[in-house]
C-alpha cells in the first residue's frame, strides 16, 4: 500500500480589496489551483498581526501566505506600506530561528491579478510539498 | 571617570531640595558581591549608593513600576523621581518617552557614562577567576577592573569580563540627563553585531537545533518580561488571564481572551512565547541585555532581539531609544523599504 | 452559546459540480453551535432566502451562514433577508465555497473538505459577530468640483441642475479646460468651441454654481457627507466687475511670454485674457512674468485702465467650504517634450504636438484657421503623424495606450486635407484603436476619402535637413524603408495625468494607480468611485478619455454624488476599531498608522471617531496589547478562524 | 552498616543498575542540572546546587491528568493518563532537596493522595550526597532543622571521602541498589567512620549563612500581616517567578485543558505549575485582585513558608537551599527579610 502523498496546509490572510478579489478573479475565470489554501480575509494586509502568523504555525499550518494590495493601492492608501514593514522583520526572524524560509510568504496580489494568484498558490504547494509538516511551531498534545 | 562622590553629592543635594520623591540607585548587597537597587528618601542613606562594574541593573523598569504606584495612589506626590542611569538604560527612558509611557517632568536623570568600559558578565568573572570569590571590582584607569578577592587583588582587563552588550554598547553614555558624571567619551565598535555571527552563520537545520536546545529548557518563569522596561503592557498578549477587566466587564468580553500561547512549557509554545516578545521588541529593544541575564536556565535570549535590533538597522536604518520624537518604528514606513522578499 | 443556522447553496452545479453540499450541510449539523443546517439549489433565489427567513424564525436561530458565491456578490442579498427575518444584519456572514472552493478545485473529496473548511471558520467568526447598527451622520448637501474642464463642467451642470449648489474650483484663470483648445471634434466634426462654450456659459451663470478659477484646493478634511476644503483663490489684480475688457491694458504691456492656450506658438502679455471666450470674462495679471507690482516697476497698465479695475493690492484669499461630496475632474496634460528628444520635439520649430496642431486647426487659433508651419508661415505639403509617441513603451515611456490618439490623428490627417487640398499626410502607427461609436467608420474616410496614408511602423529617427524634416522609418507590413521628407511633423504625445493631480490626490487621501492616474474604487463595478467614500472620478484624471466618455463618467460621478446629497442623513459602515481602555497606554502607535486620522489620544487613551474610521484594522496589528480592534473582525474571531480552517 | 565505593567503580555501579532510569547531575557551560543519564562518565557528583532541584522529576512542570475526545456520535471520552511505572534512581541528592521532598509528601499525601505525584515517587529512590563544602554560597539549612549530611527523604547518603565514598542505606528501596552491585562495595572500616563524623561536624562549620532567630518569626508574623516591611522589601521585586519555581518547597499547579489543533474535540487536561508571585495567581474573574501587588504576593511567599505551613504541618517550607536569593535578578534575599522580622516591632 502506497503512502499518501503529503498534502501541506496554507493559511492565506488576504486583503478584501485586492488579494480576496484578485483569489475571487481567479474563482470566476475557472483557473485551477491545489485545494491546499485556505483563505482568511481580512480588511487591509496591514491588520495582519505577527500574532495571527504565529498562531497559524502554532496550530499547525505548514505555511503561511499574507497578500495585500501593491504599493500605491492600498484600498486604505498605506496599510500594505505597515504590513510591509511588520512582514519583514517576522521573515528575518523566523528564519533565524530556523523555520523553513519558504513556509512564509509575503506577495502583492491585486483584482486583477487571478492569475499571479493561481502561480502563487501553486508554486507555494510545490514548494512545502518536499518539506514534509511542519512541526518546529506546531501545538503537539 | 565618574566619581562617586560626586554623584553622592548630588543626590544629596536633590533630596535635601526636596527636589524629588526618591533616588533609584545602586547599593551594595547583604552578601555576595552584586548590588541590589536602592530607593533612597533620605539624604543621610545616600552614602550607600554605589557606582562600580557590578552595576548591571537597569533600573527604568523601576519608573514603570513607579507609574503604576503612582496610579494606584489616592493624592500621588507629583515629584519627579531620580534615577541613576547609565547609556544604554537611558536609551530605555527615552522609548518610554517616546511612547508617551512617561513624562519628562516625572524623572530626575542621573546619568553616568561608562566612557570606555562599561559593566561586567558575573558568568564571565566567576570563569576568570576559577573558584576564587569576588568580593568588590573597580573601574581603574586604564580599562581595567580590579577585583579584589580573599587572596588578594587582580587586575582583569576590561575587554575580558565585560558584559556582551558592553562589547557592543551603541551608547556609552547617556543619550537624556539632567546630571551627567563622567565624561562623554567618543569609542567607536568595529562591528556591534559581533555575537551574532556565530549563529546568522549556521545551517538552517543547526539553527532550528540551537535554538530548540534553548527554548525547551525555558520555565516560562517570566523574567525576562518582567525585568524588561519595555514589557510595560499592564497584560501581556501570552497572559492566559485578563487583568484588564472592571467591574462593568462583561462576561463575553471576559471570554474573549485569547490563548495564544498555552501555559505548559513546552517547545511549541514556548516558541511562540519567545518569538511574540522579540517581535514586539522590535525596534524598542534598547540592549540591557537584562533579559539574557535574568534567565536561570541560561537561554541566549539577548539574541533574539539583538538579531531583530541588527535587521532594523540594516533594512530601515532605525536604531531604538536615540530621539523621543520619532515616531515608532512600526507606526512609520519609508516608500523605499525593501520589497524583495515579497512575491 | 448562540444558536447558528448553517445554509449551503448549490448554485446549480456552480458549487454542487465540485462540492458535495449535502456532506458539507451534514457535517456542519455537528459542528458545536450550529442548531440547523441545510442545502437548496439556489439560496439567492426567492424560496432560498425564504428557508433561510423561514428557518430563522422557527429554530430561533441568531446568526446564519451562507455557504455560497463570494460575498462582494450577495453579502447584501443575505444580510437584508436575515434583516426582514428579525435578526442583526451583522449576524449573517458568507462562506465563499464557489470562487473560493468549487470553481478553482476539480477533486471532489478535496474541494468539499475545504469547502467544510471554510464554513465552520465563518461559523465561528459569525457565533462572535456584535449586532451592530449603521453609524448615522447628517449631510451637508452641496459638493465641490475639482476641475473645470468639460467633465467638470459637465458634473457641476448636472448636481446644479438636480437643485444641489456647487462649487467649481479651476486653477487656471478660465474654465474649458483641453477641450476648449480644440478645432473639431471626431467623428463629426462639430466645432468644440462652438459645443462647449454654451456649457460654460451655463455654469457659470447657473445660481446654484459657485465658479472659483484661478483658484485650488489647499486642504481637506472631514468625511463623506461632511468635508471641510480650505481653498486658496489667487489674485488677479483685476477686479471683474469693474473691467470692461478694453484691451487696453495688453497694448501697454512691456512683458511678452508664451501664451499657453496656444501652447507657446503664440506669445501673450503679463496682464492677459487667455482667449476671446474665457469665462469668467476678465483679465487676470500673472504676476511670474509681471515686471513688478510697484508703480515705480512698471504699472503702465493701471495708468491706462479706464476703469481702474486694476489692484496692485489684491491679496490671496483663503475660502472655507463645507461640502458633502467631492468630485474630482482634474484632467490630463501631454506627456512632456523633453521627454521627447528623440523625435526632435522641442528641437524642431515645425515638430508640433496634438494640442498645437489642434490650435493650427482653430478659426480662432494664431493662423486664423490656416495651415501654416510655424517656422516660415509657409503651408506645409507633406505632414507625417506620428501616433504612440510616449504610449504603450513600457521600456522608455509610458506602458498603456492613451486611447484618444488613433482618433484625434486620423482627424488630424483628414482637417489637414480638407486645409490643403493638395498635401500628403502620412500617419506612421502600431495598430488603429477604433473601438466607439462611427469611431472605425471616421478612419475608414480618412483612408478612403481622403487618401491618408497609413504606415504600419515606428519612427527610427527625425532631423532636420535643408528646410525639410526628414522622417526616417520602416513599413513592417511592406518590410520597406520608409524616407518622407516633410514639412511638418505632428506627435500624438501620450496623455499624463494633470500636473499637481498627485499632489491634490494625496490632500484627498484617494490612491493613485502605478501610472499616476487616479484609482477607482473597483475596476468594473465602481469606476467613478475613488476608495474614498464621497469622492468621485470623473475625465481623463481616472485614465485617457475621449469627451463623450469624460462626459458620461461625469454624469455618473454626478449622479453617485447626487445619491449622498440626497439623503438626510448618512449611513456608514459599524465595523470600526474599539478601544479597550483597560489595556491602553496611550503611545499613540496607532495614532500614528490611521490613514483617516480617526484616532487621537485623550487624556493618555485613544479615542476613535467612528465616522472617520473605515475599519482597516491597521491600528489593531500595530498596538502592541490589542487594546484598539476592529468591531467583528477582532484578534479572537481570527484566531478562531485559523483554528477552525486548520481543523483545530 | 556503612559500605564503601571507591569514585572509579561508581560508574560501574550505575551501569549495574540496568532496570532503573537514572537522573544525576551534568554539567553544561557551568549550569548544572539533573538529566537523564545514558553514559554514567557523564555524571558530575562534585556540583554546586543545581538550578532545579529533583522536584522537577517527581512533580513535573508538566504534567498530563487525562485525555478526552468526543466521538462522532457526540460521546465524551475520556482516558486518565497515570505516568508509567518505571523505577528510577536519582543520583547526587543534595539532602535539602531530599527535605523539600518530605514536605510536599505531606501537601500531596494527607487525606487526598495524588496518584500522580505519589506513582512517581513511590518508583524513585533518592541517592543522596552530603555537602562536605557548602553547594551555595547561600546555603542555610541550619537555620531551618536540615543539616549538610541529613538522611532525611534519602534512601541512600553517599559522602565524599576523597578518593572513595562512604555509603549509608536507610530503606529497602535503597539496599536493592547495593544488592544490584553488591561485588563493587566494601565494609566500611572505623577509620572511614571516624573520617565520616570529622567531616561531617566540619561540613556544619562551613555554612556561612544563618537566620538570626528562626523561633520567633511564626509567631511574629502573625502580627505583621500588615507591616510596611513587606512594601520596602518587596520595591525591587519584579514579579518573575524564579524564587518559587526554583524553590523546591513550593508546590503550588495549575489546571488547563489545551485542545488539539488538529481537531476541536480532542485535547488533555494539563497540570502545571503555578506561581503566587505571578499577578494572574490570585486574579479572580471579577476583576478583583486580592493580591493585587507585589507586596502582598511577597508577604504571602514568606508568610506561606513560615507561619501557615507550620500551623499545619510543624515545619517551615523552606530547606535553606538558598536558590531564591542565588538566582533572585534583584538580589532579594530571603534570610535579609527574616531578619527584618525578627528585628521587627517592640
Amino acid at each position: 500500500m502506497m503512502a499518501e502523498e503529503f498534502e501541506p496546509k496554507i493559511v492565506a490572510f488576504l486583503c478584501k480589496w485586492c488579494s480576496s478579489a484578485g483569489s475571487d478573479l481567479a474563482g470566476v475565470s475557472r483557473m485551477e489551483y491545489p485545494s491546499n489554501v485556505l483563505p482568511i480575509t481580512v480588511m487591509c494586509s496591514g491588520s495582519v498581526s505577527p500574532l495571527y502568523i504565529l498562531s497559524a504555525f502554532n496550530r499547525g499550518a505548514d505555511g503561511v501566505l499574507v497578500s495585500g494590495c501593491h504599493p500605491g493601492d492600498c484600498h486604505y492608501i498605506k496599510g500594505n506600506y505597515y504590513a510591509r514593514r511588520r512582514i519583514a522583520l517576522i521573515n528575518k526572524l523566523l528564519e533565524y530561528i530556523g523555520l523553513e524560509p519558504q513556509r512564509f510568504q509575503m506577495s502583492w496580489v491585486s483584482a486583477a491579478e487571478g492569475t499571479k494568484y493561481t502561480q502563487i498558490i501553486k508554486d507555494f504547494v510545490k514548494e512545502l510539498k518536499p518539506l514534509g509538516p511542519q512541526t518546529k511551531l506546531r501545538k503537539d498534545l | 571617570m565618574v566619581n562617586l562622590e560626586d554623584l553622592k553629592k548630588e543626590a544629596k543635594q536633590i533630596l535635601k531640595d526636596e527636589k524629588v520623591k526618591y533616588i533609584i540607585g545602586y547599593k551594595k548587597g547583604v552578601n555576595g558581591l552584586m548590588p541590589v537597587p536602592a530607593f533612597i528618601k533620605n539624604p543621610e542613606d545616600v552614602d550607600k549608593l554605589v557606582w562600580d562594574p557590578t552595576c548591571v541593573y537597569n533600573l527604568t523598569l523601576f519608573i514603570v513600576d513607579e507609574k503604576r504606584r503612582k496610579a494606584r495612589e489616592k493624592n500621588p506626590d507629583e515629584r519627579p523621581v531620580a534615577i541613576v542611569v547609565k547609556g544604554c538604560d537611558s536609551r530605555a527612558l527615552i522609548v518610554l518617552l517616546q511612547e508617551k509611557f512617561i513624562d519628562r517632568k516625572d524623572v530626575y536623570i542621573l546619568g553616568v557614562s561608562c566612557e570606555n568600559t562599561g559593566v561586567l558578565d558575573e558568568k564571565k568573572l566567576i570563569k576568570k577567576l576559577k573558584g576564587k570569590k569576588a568580593e568588590k571590582v573597580e573601574f581603574d584607569e586604564k580599562d581595567n577592573f580590579v577585583v579584589f578577592t580573599q587572596e588578594g587583588k587582580v587586575k582583569i582587563p576590561a575587554e575580558e569580563i565585560l558584559a556582551e552588550r558592553c562589547l557592543e554598547c551603541k551608547a556609552n553614555s547617556p543619550v537624556i540627563y539632567d546630571v551627567l558624571l563622567g565624561e562623554k567619551v567618543e569609542r567607536n565598535i568595529n562591528n556591534p553585531f559581533k555575537s551574532l555571527e556565530i549563529t546568522e552563520d549556521l545551517s538552517e537545520e543547526k539553527k532550528w537545533a540551537f535554538w530548540k536546545e534553548h527554548l525547551d529548557k525555558c520555565i516560562r518563569c517570566y523574567a525576562c518580561r518582567s525585568v524588561c522596561p519595555m514589557c510595560y503592557c499592564d497584560e501581556c498578549v501570552v497572559d492566559t488571564i485578563s487583568f484588564a477587566v472592571t467591574a462593568d466587564t462583561s462576561a463575553e468580553e471576559k471570554a474573549q481572551k485569547i490563548k495564544w500561547v498555552e501555559k505548559s512549557p513546552v517547545s511549541s509554545e514556548n516558541f511562540v512565547y519567545h518569538l511574540v516578545r522579540a517581535i514586539h521588541l522590535a525596534g524598542r529593544c534598547i540592549d540591557c541585555g537584562e533579559c539574557e541575564r535574568v534567565c536561570p536556565m541560561d537561554i541566549p535570549l539577548r539574541l533574539l532581539n539583538k538579531k531583530l535590533e541588527k535587521e532594523v538597522k540594516e533594512l530601515f536604518d532605525y536604531d531604538a531609544g536615540f530621539d523621543p520624537d520619532l515616531p515608532s518604528l512600526i507606526s512609520c514606513f519609508k516608500d523605499e523599504d525593501p520589497e524583495d522578499f515579497i512575491r | 452559546m448562540k444558536r447558528t443556522g448553517v445554509f449551503t447553496c448549490h448554485c446549480g452545479i456552480n458549487i454542487a459540480g465540485t462540492v458535495d453540499v449535502k456532506r458539507v450541510a451534514k457535517e456542519l449539523s455537528d459542528h458545536t453551535g450550529v442548531v440547523h443546517s441545510e442545502d437548496y439549489v439556489y439560496m439567492c433565489s426567492d424560496p432560498g432566502q425564504n428557508l433561510i427567513i423561514e428557518a430563522i424564525k422557527e429554530k430561533r436561530l441568531d446568526s446564519v451562514i451562507i455557504a455560497c458565491c463570494s460575498p462582494t456578490l450577495h453579502e447584501t442579498t443575505f444580510r437584508n433577508a436575515t434583516k426582514s427575518a428579525g435578526i442583526n444584519e451583522f449576524q449573517c456572514e458568507i462562506a465563499n465555497i464557489r470562487e473560493q472552493c468549487s470553481w478553482v478545485h476539480k477533486d471532489m473529496d478535496k474541494a468539499t473538505e475545504k469547502a467544510i473548511k471554510l464554513t465552520k471558520s465563518a461559523v465561528e467568526k459569525v457565533r462572535r459577530n456584535e449586532s451592530l447598527d449603521p453609524i448615522s451622520v447628517p449631510v451637508t448637501r452641496r459638493a465641490l468640483v475639482i476641475g473645470g474642464g468639460i467633465a467638470g463642467i459637465q458634473s457641476a451642470l448636472d448636481l446644479a441642475n438636480s437643485g444641489f449648489e456647487v462649487i467649481l474650483v479651476e486653477r487656471s484663470p478660465s474654465i474649458g479646460g483641453h477641450m476648449i483648445q480644440l478645432s473639431e471634434t471626431f467623428p463629426t466634426l462639430d466645432c468644440s468651441q462652438c459645443i462647449l462654450t454654451p456649457k460654460m456659459v451655463e455654469v457659470s451663470k447657473h445660481p446654484k454654481v459657485k465658479l472659483m478659477t484661478y483658484s485650488e484646493v489647499q486642504e481637506i478634511s472631514g468625511y463623506v457627507g461632511n468635508f471641510k476644503v480650505k481653498i486658496l483663490k489667487k489674485p488677479t489684480y483685476v477686479d471683474p466687475g469693474k473691467c470692461t475688457l478694453c484691451d487696453e491694458c495688453t497694448k501697454v504691456c512691456p512683458v511678452v511670454v508664451p501664451n499657453e492656450f496656444d501652447i507657446g506658438l503664440t506669445g501673450r502679455r503679463a496682464i492677459y485674457i487667455p482667449f476671446p471666450q474665457a469665462i469668467p470674462a476678465t483679465y487676470t495679471l500673472d504676476i511670474k512674468s509681471c515686471p513688478g507690482l510697484l508703480p515705480i516697476a512698471c504699472g503702465k497698465c493701471a495708468d491706462v485702465c479706464e476703469p481702474d479695475a486694476i489692484d496692485f493690492d489684491m491679496k490671496p484669499e483663503t475660502v472655507e467650504e463645507e461640502v458633502g461630496a467631492i468630485i474630482v475632474a482634474t484632467g490630463y496634460d501631454l506627456y512632456d517634450k523633453e521627454l521627447m528628444a528623440e523625435y526632435g520635439y522641442g528641437k524642431y520649430t515645425d515638430v508640433l504636438d496634438g494640442l498645437q496642431f489642434e490650435r493650427l486647426l482653430s478659426a480662432s487659433g494664431p493662423t486664423m484657421g490656416k495651415i501654416l508651419r510655424p517656422s516660415d508661415h509657409k503651408e506645409p505639403k507633406e505632414v507625417v503623424f506620428i501616433q504612440c509617441v510616449g504610449s504603450r513603451d513600457p521600456e522608455l515611456h509610458c506602458a498603456y495606450c492613451s486611447k484618444i490618439c488613433c482618433m484625434y490623428t486620423a482627424k488630424h490627417a483628414m482637417l489637414y486635407k480638407h486645409h490643403v487640398h493638395d498635401g500628403q499626410a502620412y500617419i506612421f502607427y502600431i495598430d488603429i484603436r477604433s473601438g466607439g461609436k462611427d469611431y472605425e467608420e471616421f478612419v475608414q474616410r480618412a483612408v478612403e476619402e481622403d487618401g491618408v496614408l497609413y504606415l504600419r511602423g515606428k519612427v527610427a529617427k527625425i532631423f532636420e535637413d535643408k528646410g525639410k524634416i526628414k522622417v526616417w522609418g520602416v513599413d513592417t507590413l511592406t518590410g520597406k524603408d520608409i524616407e518622407v521628407d516633410a514639412d511638418m511633423v505632428v506627435l500624438a504625445l501620450a496623455t499624463r495625468p494633470s500636473k499637481g493631480a498627485e499632489e491634490l490626490a494625496r490632500k484627498l487621501k484617494i490612491a493613485m494607480d502605478k501610472d499616476g492616474f487616479l484609482s477607482e474604487a473597483h475596476p468594473k463595478l465602481r469606476p467613478v468611485e475613488s476608495i474614498t467614500a464621497g469622492m468621485f472620478l470623473a475625465g481623463a484624471a481616472q485614465a485617457p478619455k475621449d469627451i463623450p466618455e469624460a462626459v458620461a463618467q461625469a454624469s455618473g460621478a454626478a449622479a453617485k454624488a447626487i445619491a449622498i446629497l440626497s439623503q438626510e442623513r448618512l449611513f456608514h459602515a459599524p465595523t470600526v476599531a474599539k478601544v479597550n481602555v483597560n489595556l491602553c497606554t496611550g503611545c499613540g502607535m496607532c495614532v500614528d498608522v490611521c490613514p483617516y486620522d480617526a484616532l487621537s489620544l485623550k487624556d493618555g487613551k485613544v479615542e476613535v471617531n467612528e465616522v472617520l474610521c473605515e475599519g482597516c484594522g491597521t491600528c489593531s496589528a500595530t498596538c502592541l496589547r490589542a487594546a484598539i480592534q476592529v468591531k467583528n473582525l477582532t484578534p479572537l474571531q481570527v484566531h478562531e478562524m485559523i483554528r477552525a480552517s486548520l481543523g483545530g | 552498616m556503612e559500605k564503601i565505593l571507591t569514585k572509579k567503580s561508581f560508574p560501574q555501579w550505575v551501569k549495574k543498575l540496568v532496570s532503573y532510569k537514572i537522573y544525576a547531575p551534568v554539567e553544561e557551560d557551568n549550569h548544572w542540572s539533573y538529566e537523564i543519564i545514558d553514559n554514567p562518565e557523564n555524571i558530575d557528583l562534585d556540583y554546586p546546587l543545581t538550578v532545579l532541584s529533583p522536584k522537577k522529576i517527581i512533580f513535573p512542570q508538566r504534567e498530563v491528568l487525562l485525555e478526552f475526545e468526543t466521538s462522532n456520535e457526540n460521546k465524551l471520552q475520556v482516558k486518565e493518563t497515570l505516568p508509567n511505572d518505571e523505577p528510577t534512581v536519582i543520583f547526587g541528592v543534595r539532602p535539602c532537596d531530599a527535605k523539600s521532598l518530605t514536605l510536599t509528601d505531606k501537601v500531596f499525601g494527607g487525606d487526598f493522595e495524588d496518584l500522580y505525584y505519589w506513582r512517581r515517587r513511590n518508583q524513585s529512590t533518592l541517592v543522596g550526597l552530603s555537602c562536605n563544602i557548602p553547594p551555595s554560597p547561600n546555603c542555610f539549612c541550619l537555620s531551618v532543622d536540615g543539616s549538610p549530611h541529613s538522611k532525611e527523604g534519602l534512601d541512600i547518603l553517599m559522602t565524599d571521602l576523597g578518593d572513595k565514598y562512604i555509603i549509608e542505606t536507610f530503606t529497602k528501596k535503597g539496599d536493592q541498589l547495593i544488592n544490584a552491585a553488591k561485588n563493587l562495595f566494601k565494609n566500611s572500616t572505623s577509620k572511614d567512620k571516624n573520617n565520616l563524623e570529622k567531616i561531617q561536624t566540619e561540613s556544619e562549620k562551613k555554612i556561612r549563612r544563618q537566620v538570626k532567630d528562626i523561633k520567633k518569626i511564626p509567631p511574629k508574623l502573625k502580627e505583621m500581616f500588615d507591616s510596611p516591611i513587606w512594601d520596602e522589601e518587596s520595591m525591587s521585586c519584579l514579579r518573575c517567578g524564579i524564587c518559587t519555581y526554583l524553590c523546591p518547597t513550593c508546590h503550588c499547579f495549575d489546571i488547563n485543558d489545551e485542545i488539539a489543533s488538529s481537531s476541536p474535540i480532542k485535547g488533555k487536561r494539563i497540570r502545571t505549575w503555578d506561581n503566587c508571585q505571578f499577578p494572574d495567581f490570585t486574579m479572580h474573574s471579577s476583576g478583583h485582585n486580592p493580591r493585587p501587588d507585589k507586596a502582598s504576593r511577597l508577604r504571602q511567599r514568606i508568610i506561606h513558608k513560615f507561619q501557615y505551613f507550620v500551623e499545619r504541618y510543624q515545619n517551615y517550607q523552606c530547606t535553606g537551599c538558598g536558590r531564591c536569593i542565588s538566582q533572585c535578578p534583584v538580589g532579594i534575599d530571603i534570610i535579609e527579610v527574616l531578619d527584618k522580622v525578627s528585628d521587627y516591632g517592640p
